[in-house]
């Protein structure tokens, strides 16, 4: 065709005012994916202190938990956990044919409970810093 | 240039079924249309397909019923031939996996329709139409047929000898709307009109806004008759700002029409005692529009349709269909108040005269589907009786044009059917405006059908040149006059004066329209000039509706007089015949031909 | 030629415009310009009357390109205003504009009852069809929009191939395994049959899923929501058979089919035809697991 | 378009792959979030708690199923979401190729770290 227009990637991200609740736990589930990923990773490299002798690891590991800022990105890591897993299941029954019609519920379902679940941990976690 | 064996114009059902025949019969068949075909208008109807499929029913039944309904005004060899294939062509969509209705055993269901002596409707729950578009362009796709959409057929390619059945049809000629160019396709077979109906000449009406009816205007200009074009059936239900149909159903089930005083319209003013709401559908179309005449409509324009009463359960379970048309179309919840209706066009009877094999008098056209009249409905058509027409004679006017062995038709075409000259009316003034300069295409007689073809292209491309490139009025105006003068003059109530009046006003749109041009000038998907070219055509219509309807002096089927109350079969047993004459038309009558295999007797109608 | 740049723009342009172009001379043509120029004004004129006279009018912004219209190749919104009535549809004020402002504003539309598909269009953020979109219950200014994730052709017209080559991909016919012998004898189909594949057999091919799913957006190969919803409408009908079946579920099954899908939803939301997308989607998911361990 | 294939070649293993670890994820991660932040506090893990905890054959066969899923489930996820983004041809095989390298690196490591936390070496 002589001339069409394609209005490309910009306009999508544009949109993210438009999307529906199918769309954000899709966006929700992916981000905490990745995050979940980026962790585990992490995660291997910081118990990596293991093989070099049980002061490092030890030192290691309550030198990290004594700083604010890495209680708070564990509470960060709680909720996208948390909110993986519920949406997680959400989708396992969205996978067996379970609650299709109620899948927008479900979401915010998923959202709410995540939320009353990392508050209620929140003293847990910051506990003794 | 393209080239095929077989040029389908229309992918509706008819076009569609008339493709798959060819292809059958070995053709290489291609479909030019202007709609993508599942846009096509078949897709709206609802309620579904008659054939006669019970053992305990019969053709000649179903014959019998539809000649009736016609009120004697259908030829024999149509009603039959369509009696008798119509049960073939039902399975044969059940093959190709139509997903009919079933009963409990897993057959095809069958419910009984106004007018029909057994129930032998088959349907698919409330979109049968949309389900046999579909089931009929998947067939399309399987057998690979080559579709050329968007391209708007402009005109036919036909040869200019002075007789009319010397002339030939070579091809069509179509603007891609895309690319705005303009296309040349020669048949060396034939070309076979599919295009559908003619809605948008009344300014309301059930018919989609691309059914404007050009087939009918191209066939004609050519030099094909018209036949019977007065016979336009009106839906008495139909929402007043769309024009989407509510079907018979809701007054089926008990639903009840109210005038602005809220009084039950159909007893209180005696229209129809017997009946009530379910008299035939002219006469609650006349009852609804006197009541609006006489200022008794509700904003001076409709009627209630009022449904409340039967209570919301049986409403849901039986009309749910209907509460979502009027919530979105109208704005409306049945459940909770009437539903505003009027009178809207809903079907052309008449149409390109052509025989049972879809045959023009012009060699190598055809016709199939609501564009043409085997004269199968007559004056009135039955409901469900125009689905099984497109698939018959569809797929009839494929196999005949592929080269099929068929049998000779019975029914007579073209200007030499004549049994009586007729005469249009002394001070009105009908045709071309410039007749002369209307002749059909280039010196046809003498080249070959490739030149035929080129030299029409050459035509439409000036033709578009000049409305793209010069200063004009803007066609909607001129569409809007002869919209709103059919529909006051020219609908369900004729009076001589105002089809007189009609005449002057297309007239009028005709010069007019000598002036338009498209005030979009881009070569890209432009509808603007693609409606300007359409106005041509619904002028051409307009004109032989509203001349055929001055023409027959009786009260036949849906078309009424005022003078003349009374169906009067020793005159009017005839076909009303309207000839373009290179611009200037000719009215001729034909007989109606009551003797096939069965002999149908005139009776007295009963309403 | 006024091709509108700007709706305010035209009422100066047709009046400032001298009849120019005298190379075709004849006084006929100029004649029929100033016509032509007369009714455009008067067609205007009464619109903006009606506009005045209207207890309502409601606020259209429409999305305008044409790559061959100066003024226009570079996108816009034009703004129209449409007197209201009661039941107007957004497919009705899109056809007021048109018809009484500007002639060049290019959409498909045919059926006006929401059976042809053809104007699916992004209105106020949702695909939805004008003609079944009620204005009335549409915040104002309504914004509309050709459908993302296509090329625009013009307007809001957009380039439909792709979709249809999706659609046409999937082998969107009825291939039974063997048919009844005897003459005008059907095949049997279970009403219970049927009523599973009822809801997929109403797609109107108007591509509002397609449009509306992020993945099929990324992913220009994904069959999408309404090709693979015609698969299921295949696959699940009884009449086909078995061998027919597996065939089905190996298009599906392709690289760029179901497992594609992310249940987003958002097709289902869409549709007009209320068809429960994913839940097709997710259940030819299980089927293809299902056949696929029958030959483990 | 004959013939069948009896293998899932076309995503379905992988689909179902994801979906079977996702279950024992949702356990498994609960089960350690609970573990390593509830009932003993971050702040408080040294080396002797961990060794004591890995040194069940059941804990660690428990913990290192959770490396080994979480790996695939977590990197089959990130292949999964490229190619749901128009990932395809070489680009695609190779950023299969290091997510496929990426995933034994850290099995590898994790059994050797957890290894390390036993007192098994
Ligand atoms: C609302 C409604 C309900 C109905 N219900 C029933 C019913 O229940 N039972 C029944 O039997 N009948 C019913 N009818 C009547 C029946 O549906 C129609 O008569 C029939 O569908 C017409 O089919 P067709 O193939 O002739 O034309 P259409 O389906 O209208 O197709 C016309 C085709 O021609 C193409 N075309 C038009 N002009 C051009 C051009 N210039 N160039 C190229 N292509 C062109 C179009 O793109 C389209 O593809 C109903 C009609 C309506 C409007
Ligand atoms: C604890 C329970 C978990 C459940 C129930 C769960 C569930 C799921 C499901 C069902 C998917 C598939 C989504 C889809 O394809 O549509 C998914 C994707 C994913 N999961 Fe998990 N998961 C869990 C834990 C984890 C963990 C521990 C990680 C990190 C290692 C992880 C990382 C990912 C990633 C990266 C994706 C892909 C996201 C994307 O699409 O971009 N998940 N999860
Ligand atoms: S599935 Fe629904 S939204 Fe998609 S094309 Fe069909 S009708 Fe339109
Ligand atoms: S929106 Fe797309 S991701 Fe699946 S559920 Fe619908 S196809
Ligand atoms: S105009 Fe046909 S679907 Fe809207």
């Amino acid at each position: 065709m002589s001339g069409t227009y394609d209005r490309g990637a910009v306009e999508d991200f544009g949109r993210w005012r438009e999307f529906q609740p199918g769309m954000w736990a899709w966006i929700f589930h992916k981000f905490t994916g990745w995050v979940l990923v980026g962790y585990l990773f992490t995660h291997i490299a910081v118990l990596s202190t293991a093989t070099g002798g049980e002061v490092l690891y030890t030192n290691t590991l309550q030198g990290l938990e004594e700083l604010l800022i890495v209680r708070v990105l564990e509470v960060g890591l709680l909720s996208v956990a948390v909110f993986h897993i519920l949406n997680g299941v959400r989708l396992l029954f969205v996978d067996l044919g379970f609650g299709l019609e109620n899948q927008d519920k479900s979401f915010y379902a998923s959202l709410v409970v995540t939320a009353a679940i990392v508050v209620a941990s929140v003293p847990t976690f910051l506990a003794g810093v | 240039m393209h080239e095929h064996d077989v040029l389908v114009v229309g992918a509706g059902g008819a076009g569609l079924r008339a493709a798959i025949a060819a292809h059958e019969a070995g053709a290489d068949v291609a479909m030019v249309t202007k709609l993508h075909p599942v846009r096509s208008h078949t897709g709206a109807a609802e309620g579904g397909i008659n054939a006669a499929l019970h053992p305990e029913d019969s053709w000649e039944l179903h014959a019998y019923d539809t000649m009736k309904g016609s009120d004697y005004l259908g030829d024999a060899p149509a009603v039959e031939t369509f009696a008798q294939d119509a049960p073939d062509e039902v399975i044969q969509l059940e093959h190709w996996g139509m997903p009919f209705s079933r009963e409990e055993d897993g057959t095809v269901s069958q419910r009984p329709f106004g007018g029909l002596s057994h129930p032998r409707t088959t349907y698919a729950g409330a979109e049968t139409g949309h389900h046999l578009l579909h089931t009929m362009y998947e067939q399309v796709v399987k057998r690979g047929i080559t579709v050329y959409e968007e391209q708007q057929v402009l005109d036919l390619a036909v040869t200019d000898h002075d007789d009319v059945e010397d002339r030939e049809c070579h091809g069509v000629v179509a603007y891609d709307i895309a690319s705005g160019e303009i296309q040349g396709y020669r048949a060396t077979n034939g070309v076979i009109l599919a295009t559908g109906g003619p809605g948008q000449v009344f300014d309301h009406t059930t018919n989609a806004v691309a059914n404007t009816g050009d087939g009918y205007a191209m066939a004609y200009r050519a030099g094909v008759p018209l036949e019977d074009m007065e016979f336009v059936q009106f839906h008495p239900t139909t929402l007043p700002s769309t024009g989407v149909l509510i079907s018979e159903g809701v007054r089926g089930e008990g639903g009840i029409l109210y005038n602005d005083n809220e009084e039950r319209l159909m007893f209180e003013y005696g229209y129809a005692n017997n009946d009530g709401e379910l008299a035939s559908r002219d006469v609650v179309s006349r009852a609804e529009l006197t009541e609006v005449n006489e200022g008794r409509g509700i904003e001076d324009e409709y009627v209630h349709l009022d449904m409340r009463h039967l209570g919301e359960e049986r409403i849901l379970d039986r009309l749910e269909n209907i509460l979502h048309l009027a919530e979105d179309f109208e704005g409306v919840d049945g459940l909770d108040e009437p539903m505003p209706v009027k009178p809207g066009q809903h079907y052309q009877m008449g149409g390109v005269e052509v025989d049972e094999n879809g045959h023009t008098c012009i060699d190598g056209l055809y016709a199939a589907g609501e564009v043409a009249c085997v004269s199968l409905h007559g004056g009135n058509r039955l409901g469900g009786n125009a689905l099984p027409e497109l698939l018959v004679f569809g797929a009839r006017a494929g196999k005949h044009a592929a080269g099929g062995d068929m049998k000779e038709a019975e029914i007579q075409t073209g200007p030499s059917a004549e049994s009586e000259a007729g005469e249009i009316p002394d001070g009105v003034d009908v045709g071309a405006v410039d007749a002369g300069s209307e002749s059909v295409a280039a010196d046809g007689a003498a080249v070959d059908a490739g030149t035929v073809v080129e030299s029409e292209v050459q035509r439409q491309q000036e033709r578009v040149d000049h409305l793209l490139e010069d200063e004009g009025v803007n066609h909607a105006q001129v569409r809007d006059d002869i919209q709103q003068t059919m529909t006051a003059n020219v609908n369900v109530f004729r009076r001589e004066e105002n089809l007189k009046d009609a005449l002057g006003d297309i007239r009028e749109a005709r010069e007019r329209y000598r002036h338009v041009a498209a005030s979009d000038p881009s070569r890209t998907y432009n509808t603007d000039l693609m409606h300007t070219m359409e106005t041509r055509n619904i002028i051409d219509i307009a004109e032989a509706i509203t001349v055929g309807a001055l023409a027959r002096e009786e009260f036949r089927g849906a078309h009424w007089r005022e003078q003349y109350q009374e169906r009067r079969d020793d005159e009017w047993l005839k076909h009303t015949m309207l000839a373009w004459s290179d611009g200037n038309p000719r009215l001729y009558y034909k007989p109606v031909l009551l003797e096939g295999e069965k002999e149908y007797e005139p009776k007295e109608r009963s309403y | 030629m006024s091709t509108q740049i700007e709706q305010e723009q035209t009422e100066e342009q047709t009046e400032a415009e001298p009849a120019e172009e005298a190379e075709q001379s004849p006084q006929d043509r100029r004649l029929s310009e100033k016509k032509a120029r007369a009714e455009a004004r008067e067609r205007e004129e009464q619109a903006r009357e009606e506009v005045r006279d209207a207890d309502d009018t409601v606020r259209i912004k429409v999305f305008r390109y044409d790559p061959e219209v100066e003024g226009k190749s570079e996108p816009r919104f034009d703004d129209f205003s449409v007197p209201f009535f009661k039941g107007m549809t957004v497919l009705d004020a899109l056809i007021y504009a048109r018809d009484h402002y500007d002639s060049s504003l290019t959409f498909r539309h045919s059926c006006r009852q929401a059976v042809c598909g053809s104007d699916a269009l992004f209105v106020n953020g949702q695909q939805r069809l004008g003609c079944k979109t009620q204005m009335a219950d549409l915040e104002g200014p309504v914004r509309i929009e050709p459908l993302p994730h296509q090329d625009v052709v013009k307007d809001l017209v957009v380039d439909m191939e792709h979709f249809y080559e999706q659609m046409e991909a999937v082998e969107p016919y009825f291939q039974p395994d063997e048919l009844p012998e005897g003459e005008r004898e059907e095949q049997r189909q279970t009403p219970e049959n049927r009523e599973k594949v009822k809801m997929s057999t109403r797609c109107i091919w108007c591509g509002a899923c397609m449009s509306s799913c992020n993945i099929a957006a990324g992913d220009n190969e994904y069959l999408g929501p309404a090709a693979i919803n015609k698969a299921y409408r295949f696959a699940m009908d009884e009449r086909e058979g078995e061998i027919q079946k597996e065939d089905r579920l190996e298009i599906i099954e392709q690289e760029h089919g179901v497992w594609r899908c992310q249940t987003q939803f958002s097709c289902t939301e869409v549709c007009p035809k209320d068809i429960p997308l994913t839940e097709h989607i997710q259940e030819l998911k299980r089927e293809a697991v299902k056949s696929n361990l029958k030959f483990w | 378009m004959a013939q069948h294939y009896s293998s899932f070649e076309r995503g379905g293993v992988k689909w179902l792959f994801q979906r079977l670890t996702a279950v024992f994820l949702v356990g498994v991660l609960a089960f350690h979030f609970f573990l390593l932040h509830f009932v003993n506090h971050a702040a408080e893990i040294t080396f002797a708690g961990t060794q004591a905890r890995m040194s069940q054959v059941g804990y660690f066969a428990t913990m290192w199923l959770f490396l080994v899923t979480a790996t695939f489930h977590g990197v089959n996820g990130v292949y999964n979401a490229l190619v749901n983004q128009g990932l395809s041809g070489t680009r695609k095989k190779a950023v299969g190729a290091v997510l496929a390298l990426a995933s034994i690196a850290l099995i590898v490591q994790g059994t050797r770290v957890a290894l390390a936390m036993t007192n098994l070496l």
